[in-house]
């Protein structure tokens, strides 16, 4: 595992929001990679399982808030990928590589900042537990 | 020796019958206790064929049961375990053994029982089921083949009245009419009137059948409610729930036998059927109370 | 043949002090495939841009990786700059260094911009050109609907030059309108006048829409007119289909069935009030009015808006009594606070209430009951006519319409805004706008608002005649398509079609002017056929592979 | 997966090999899934401290042995095949490549048919002896519970639906209402007598005559 977080960022929510959170200074910590997709309903479960194989220590889908979704039904379809691959973890019992999904407005970087942040406690926690 | 039920049926005002479930395992003592003490009281005694498909000791051997101890075992007869071959020489034995009373059931879903990975057979559905005994009664197996020694089965089917939607199932029983039998079985009743529609519908395809009134006792709130909501074509109305409610705590049964005593005495009274077929599971040793209370001793 | 690929880093004129871009610069030089590594310091000007244009030309560049700031601000202007110098727009890929990198974090950040560059850098070798094409469009307009909202759209659409058709299912336009537009106060007859005298638009009355195929610029509807059918094509299709309202009877605003048969002439609506208002031979007029609004969450100004007119009318024609009870008074819209000061003024009496206040038969009045928040004490006012609180409901025919077009609707059975906050008067099928009362606005303000955003962008839509489309920038793969339809029932566009390619098997077909481009399908196909040029899983997987690499 | 990390386990080197066709369809074994399998198979073994070498191949119709044979090479480079197709296609690729280890991945379980996007529901037996022109075009044999031919069990629920799953709906209550709709309940009131179960002869064998 090289600790990396692979973020896959919505671009009409999550991407810009990351962008505001940098603008304003807002730090989170830097092991995060985003990787900037049309909508999260692009992200699919190998994408997410890849990321794993390649070494990430978690992956974080991040949509447009509920309602909101540009694409009408693509953050909804997200989720639903992220429930399908942790239950796949689950089944070769794979924990502690945690596979999340936020959902958060482009004018939220707070909630960005909060999610990496999340998510990194996460992974030290389970860490910490092994 | 007891009457046999055909000749009940043909003679007696007021039919009266019950059940005896069969135990898991082999020591059939309990299911002798309970045959003693109703072999007397009631016309005729049902045996549960793997009751809600849980399995159990055999319906034949309990039937063999009450014949050696003297009383008229009524054979339930499911298509869910056997198939045509299996079900025909169950039928062979159980009549060369003195046992002449059958009644012919779908059988409950391998899904609601104990055994839920089991392979579902029905390959034989109630009605079939009924003009198989038809056939096996006229000297021949279903294939055609002429029988070394006949048999004459009594009759009996079973019927919901209280099912929703009703006419698929009033479709069913008028082919099960068709088909021939001597006596219906309904599912547990609360409602007068409804058993009145039924019975009425009845008569309309079939005037010599006989309606038995299926007859449990509910003997608390959240039995009914348990009941309403999952065992499929019962209903029992609000107003008797209400009656349950009231009742003090510890008088649960006492309650639901004079419930049931009384709904027994209001159809003997208005003649809404031909007799009950009292089911109490588990507490058949209290069935006698029942028929006390009813008058019906 | 390997990519050559030219990498341009930007310094944001010394904004990005936590980057060693000469070491940085170094780094991705040796990255396979890299011809080429620039700083250039002022990519945001003219000059730089400039300087990149001659880098790609010289080097003969065939990908090309800007690493700077975020693609949000820039990415199209240096897809310009790449037109320019002869390669797509599309073989670009930016590495977000400045908001997502520097900016980001405190401390030297050098590793990580590296790492950045070195994932555009593996996604810019798997680049490949989109090809644009200009598609002819059709430069008519359907306006469904005969009420204000739908003249109103044809009239401005006729001021821009758009011929449209207005289609209404009623014998005459405007039929239910005509009891409203006192109450809203715009005049509809004139309006109607106006429409029937231009030539620019088109009138069918008792029709109605039957089948509606194909996508944004290239409608075919099917019209249903007295047993006749017309078939015609349309670039743009605007529903504008209204509403209808229903008293708020129940959940605690109900008389008592016995009190119900006499007195329930005594409630009315706004609506029916504004037509006591204005009848002349009016017998009784009521000595005390209650209204009762704002308890059913609509989002509407209007409930406001009527209440504050009719209590001023009803105060200055007949001096009534006049007792609020609301929620709340929402006075955000242009003038109403005035009219709010001037109903205080003249003696209306505000009443605000959490809870929906109950009614009840006294003496035959009509007793409204509710606690006051801010006395803290049940009031009870006896009144001679209720007005009360309506609901707002979608007419009769959106649900047939919504399935029609195949757009959704929202939990209340409106049509649903493709995104309430950014393309509110856009349905998500793509060349369907939505107007007034069918997306739940009613006052008038609001509803002009809405015709105007729709006007603007279908005529920014259709006025060239064409519309420049990427072409097959989604696309199945006719080989490996296995026709299982999961993405066409997934589209949230609506933009995949059941069709031949070239005469062979029937395959999923993209429909470019209709997508939007958001890979859901390439996502759910369970085939893996289709590939979306810029975010294919090959390049998103080389994204992800470049973090093993480092 | 447990059951296939377990087949697995001796394995370095598997070939995961999908369908085209049906099992593409029905979200079950094409190329997306081939894909996720793979990726799940290695990772489990990654967490285990150990490899797996896997290989990728879609076969246009796995119950083809023509179409089967294209993946020779690839067969000939693994110790394992970790078939996707439903269970004549596992059994195609065993009888083609008999002396490599065969495994099913997926658990074949009825013909069905879309009801809306990602839920099938089970339409047809293939029983051989079809009955659906009694039945208004709804089987009884698959879609009742109990597969009864001569109306509804006792156990109909509340509104017409099934007693094992009040999701799901009797069929015969199914039957009823379209026959009552086409006029036709005559139908239902037909005594049908014992269905011929062995109308086909397991194994099954179809011999076209035509052409």
């Amino acid at each position: 595992m090289n600790g990396r977080i692979i973020a896959f960022c919505c671009e009409h929510s999550a991407y810009p929001a990351a962008d505001l959170a940098g603008k304003l200074g807002l730090h989170y910590p830097e092991t995060l990679r985003i990787i900037r997709v049309p909508c999260a309903g692009r992200v699919d479960v190998i994408h997410m399982l890849r990321a794993l194989e390649k070494g990430a220590s978690a992956v974080l889908v991040l949509g447009c808030e509920d309602g909101a979704c540009h694409h009408i039904t693509g953050n909804i379809r997200a989720r639903e990928r992220v429930k399908h691959c942790d239950m796949l973890l689950r089944e070769i019992g794979i924990d502690g590589r945690p596979v999340v999904m936020f959902n958060l407005s482009p004018n939220a970087p707070h909630k960005f900042v909060k999610a990496a942040n999340e998510i990194t406690k996460i992974i030290k926690e389970s860490r910490e537990a092994r | 020796m007891a009457t046999p039920f055909r000749e009940v049926l043909k003679t007696k005002g007021f039919v009266v019958t019950t059940e005896v479930g069969p135990d898991k395992g082999s020591n059939v003592s309990k299911a002798i206790e309970h045959i003693g003490l109703l072999k007397d009281k009631v016309d005729g005694l049902n045996v549960t064929d793997n009751q809600s498909s849980v399995m159990r000791y055999p319906s034949l051997g309990t039937c063999l049961l009450i014949k050696e101890h003297g009383g008229e075992p009524v054979l339930q007869v499911t298509c869910r375990d056997r198939n045509r071959l299996a079900i025909q020489a169950d039928l062979l034995f159980a009549y060369s053994r003195g046992i002449s009373n059958v009644l012919c059931l779908t059988g409950d879903s391998i899904d609601v029982g104990d055994h839920k990975e089991a392979k579902q057979v029905f390959d034989l559905d109630s009605v079939q089921l009924i003009h198989l005994v038809h056939t096996l009664n006229s000297g021949k197996d279903m294939a055609g083949n002429e029988l070394s020694g006949g048999i004459d089965f009594c009759i009996g089917t079973s019927a919901s009245p209280s099912s929703d939607p009703l006419e698929p199932q009033l479709i069913k029983v008028e082919k099960k009419l068709k088909a021939g039998v001597s006596f219906i079985q309904t599912q547990a009743v609360y409602e007068l009137d409804e058993l009145k529609r039924f019975a009425e519908f009845v008569r309309t395809v079939d005037e010599e059948v006989k309606i038995l009134a299926g007859i449990v006792p509910v003997i608390g709130v959240k039995m009914a409610a348990y009941m309403n909501e999952n065992v499929p074509g019962i209903f029992i109305p609000q107003r008797l729930v209400d009656e349950l409610a009231e009742a003090p705590k510890g008088t649960g049964v006492s309650k639901g036998i004079e419930i049931s005593a009384r709904m027994i005495r209001q159809l003997k009274e208005e003649r809404v059927c031909d007799g009950v077929h009292i089911m109490f599971i588990g507490r058949e040793e209290r069935v006698p109370e029942i028929l006390e209370v009813a008058g019906l001793l | 043949m390997e990519a050559k690929i030219g990498v341009f880093l930007c310094n944001c004129g010394g904004g990005m002090k936590n980057i060693d871009f000469d070491a940085a610069g170094a780094k991705v030089a040796k990255i396979r495939g890299v011809a080429c590594v620039d700083l250039i310091s002022d990519l945001c000007l003219e000059e730089g841009r400039e300087k990149m244009a001659a880098g790609i030309r010289a080097e003969n560049l065939d990908r090309v990786v800007v690493a700077a700031c975020s693609p949000e601000f820039k990415e199209h202007v240096l897809g310009q700059v790449l037109e320019n110098a002869g390669l797509d727009g599309h073989l670009l890929c930016m590495a977000n260094i400045r908001e997502q990198c520097s900016w980001a974090h405190e401390g030297d950040v050098t590793e990580k911009a590296v790492e950045l560059m070195n994932m555009a850098v593996n996604k810019a070798r798997l680049l490949q050109p989109v090809e644009k094409q200009d598609i002819a469009v059709d430069r008519e307009v359907l306006v469904v609907g005969g009420g204000f909202s739908a003249v109103a759209s044809a009239l401005q659409f006729s001021r821009v030059g758009l011929r449209s058709t207005l289609l209404e299912k009623e014998v005459v336009l405007g039929t239910a309108t005509r009891e409203l537009e006192g109450l809203h106060g715009f005049d509809i007859c004139s309006m109607i006048d106006a429409v029937e005298g231009d030539t620019n638009i088109e009138i069918l009355t008792s029709g109605r829409m039957t089948t509606a195929k194909g996508t944004i610029g290239d409608f075919t509807v099917t019209i249903t007119k007295e047993g006749e059918e017309i078939s015609r094509k349309y670039g743009a299709i605007v529903l504008a289909t209204g509403y209808r309202t229903e008293l708020a009877l129940g959940s605690g605003l109900e008389l008592r069935a016995d009190e119900e048969a006499i007195s329930r002439a005594k409630i009315v609506s706004q609506e029916q009030l504004f037509g006591m208002l204005n009848d002349p031979f009016i017998d009784t007029k009521p000595k005390t009015i209650g209204f009762v609004f704002g308890f059913s969450d609509e989002n509407s100004r209007f409930p406001t808006l009527a209440t504050l007119n009719n209590a001023l009318a009803a105060k200055k024609e007949w001096d009534s009594e006049i007792y609020v009870f609301c929620k709340d008074v929402e006075v955000d819209s242009e003038g109403v606070e005035k009219l709010y000061r001037e109903a205080r003024e003249c003696g209306v009496v505000f009443l605000k209430c959490e809870v929906l206040p109950r009614i009840a038969v006294d003496n035959g009045r009509i007793a409204i009951e509710a606690e006051d928040v801010f006395l803290g004490e049940d009031t009870i006012v006896a009144c001679d006519l209720l007005v009360a609180e309506e609901l707002l409901f979608p007419t009769e025919g959106t649900a047939a319409l919504s399935s029609l077009l195949n757009i959704l609707l929202d939990s209340r059975g409106f049509y649903q805004d493709e995104n309430v906050h950014l393309y509110p008067v856009a349905s998500e099928k793509k060349g369907v706008f939505l107007v007034g009362g069918c997306r739940g606005d009613l006052d008038t303000g609001r509803v002009l608002t809405d015709i105007s955003s729709a006007v603007m962008s279908i005529d920014k839509l259709l006025l060239s005649g064409t519309i420049t489309v990427e072409i097959e920038r989604v696309k199945a793969d006719p080989q490996k398509c296995v026709a299982c339809l999961t993405c066409i029932r997934v589209c949230p566009h609506g933009a995949i079609q059941l069709g031949r390619v070239d005469g062979g098997k029937e395959i999923a077909v993209i429909v470019d002017l209709a997508c939007d481009a958001c890979g859901i399908c390439a996502a759910v196909c369970p085939a893996k056929a289709i590939d979306f040029q810029g975010y294919r899983d090959d390049q998103l997987l080389a994204q992800i592979e470049a973090i093993e690499e480092s | 997966m447990e059951e296939i990390k377990q087949a697995m386990a001796l394995y370095k080197k598997v070939l995961v090999a999908g369908c085209g066709t049906c099992v593409t369809v029905c979200w079950a074994g094409g190329e997306k899934e081939v894909g996720i399998l793979a990726s799940q198979l290695r990772l489990a073994r990654s967490a285990e401290g150990s490899e797996i070498v896997t290989l990728e191949a879609i076969v246009e119709r796995q119950c083809e042995k023509e179409m089967v044979a294209e993946l020779k090479d690839k067969v000939t480079e693994v110790e394992a095949v970790l078939s996707l197709a439903c269970g004549s296609g596992v059994q195609v690729m065993a009888e083609l490549f008999e002396d490599k280890p065969v495994f099913p991945a997926v658990n074949t379980t009825f013909i069905g048919m879309p009801e809306k996007e990602g839920l099938w529901v089970e339409m047809c037996g293939a029983c051989g002896d079809c009955f659906l022109d009694r039945t208004g075009g709804i089987c009884p044999i698959v879609r009742c519970a109990k597969g009864l031919l001569n109306g509804p069990c006792g156990g109909t629920r509340k509104g017409g639906k099934c007693e094992i799953d009040p999701d799901k709906d009797c069929a015969w209550v199914l039957v009823y209402r379209r026959l009552e709709k086409q006029g036709r309940l005559d139908l239902m009131r037909q005594y049908y007598t014992p269905k011929n179960f062995r109308a086909v002869k397991r194994p099954g064998r179809v011999q076209a005559t035509k052409a």
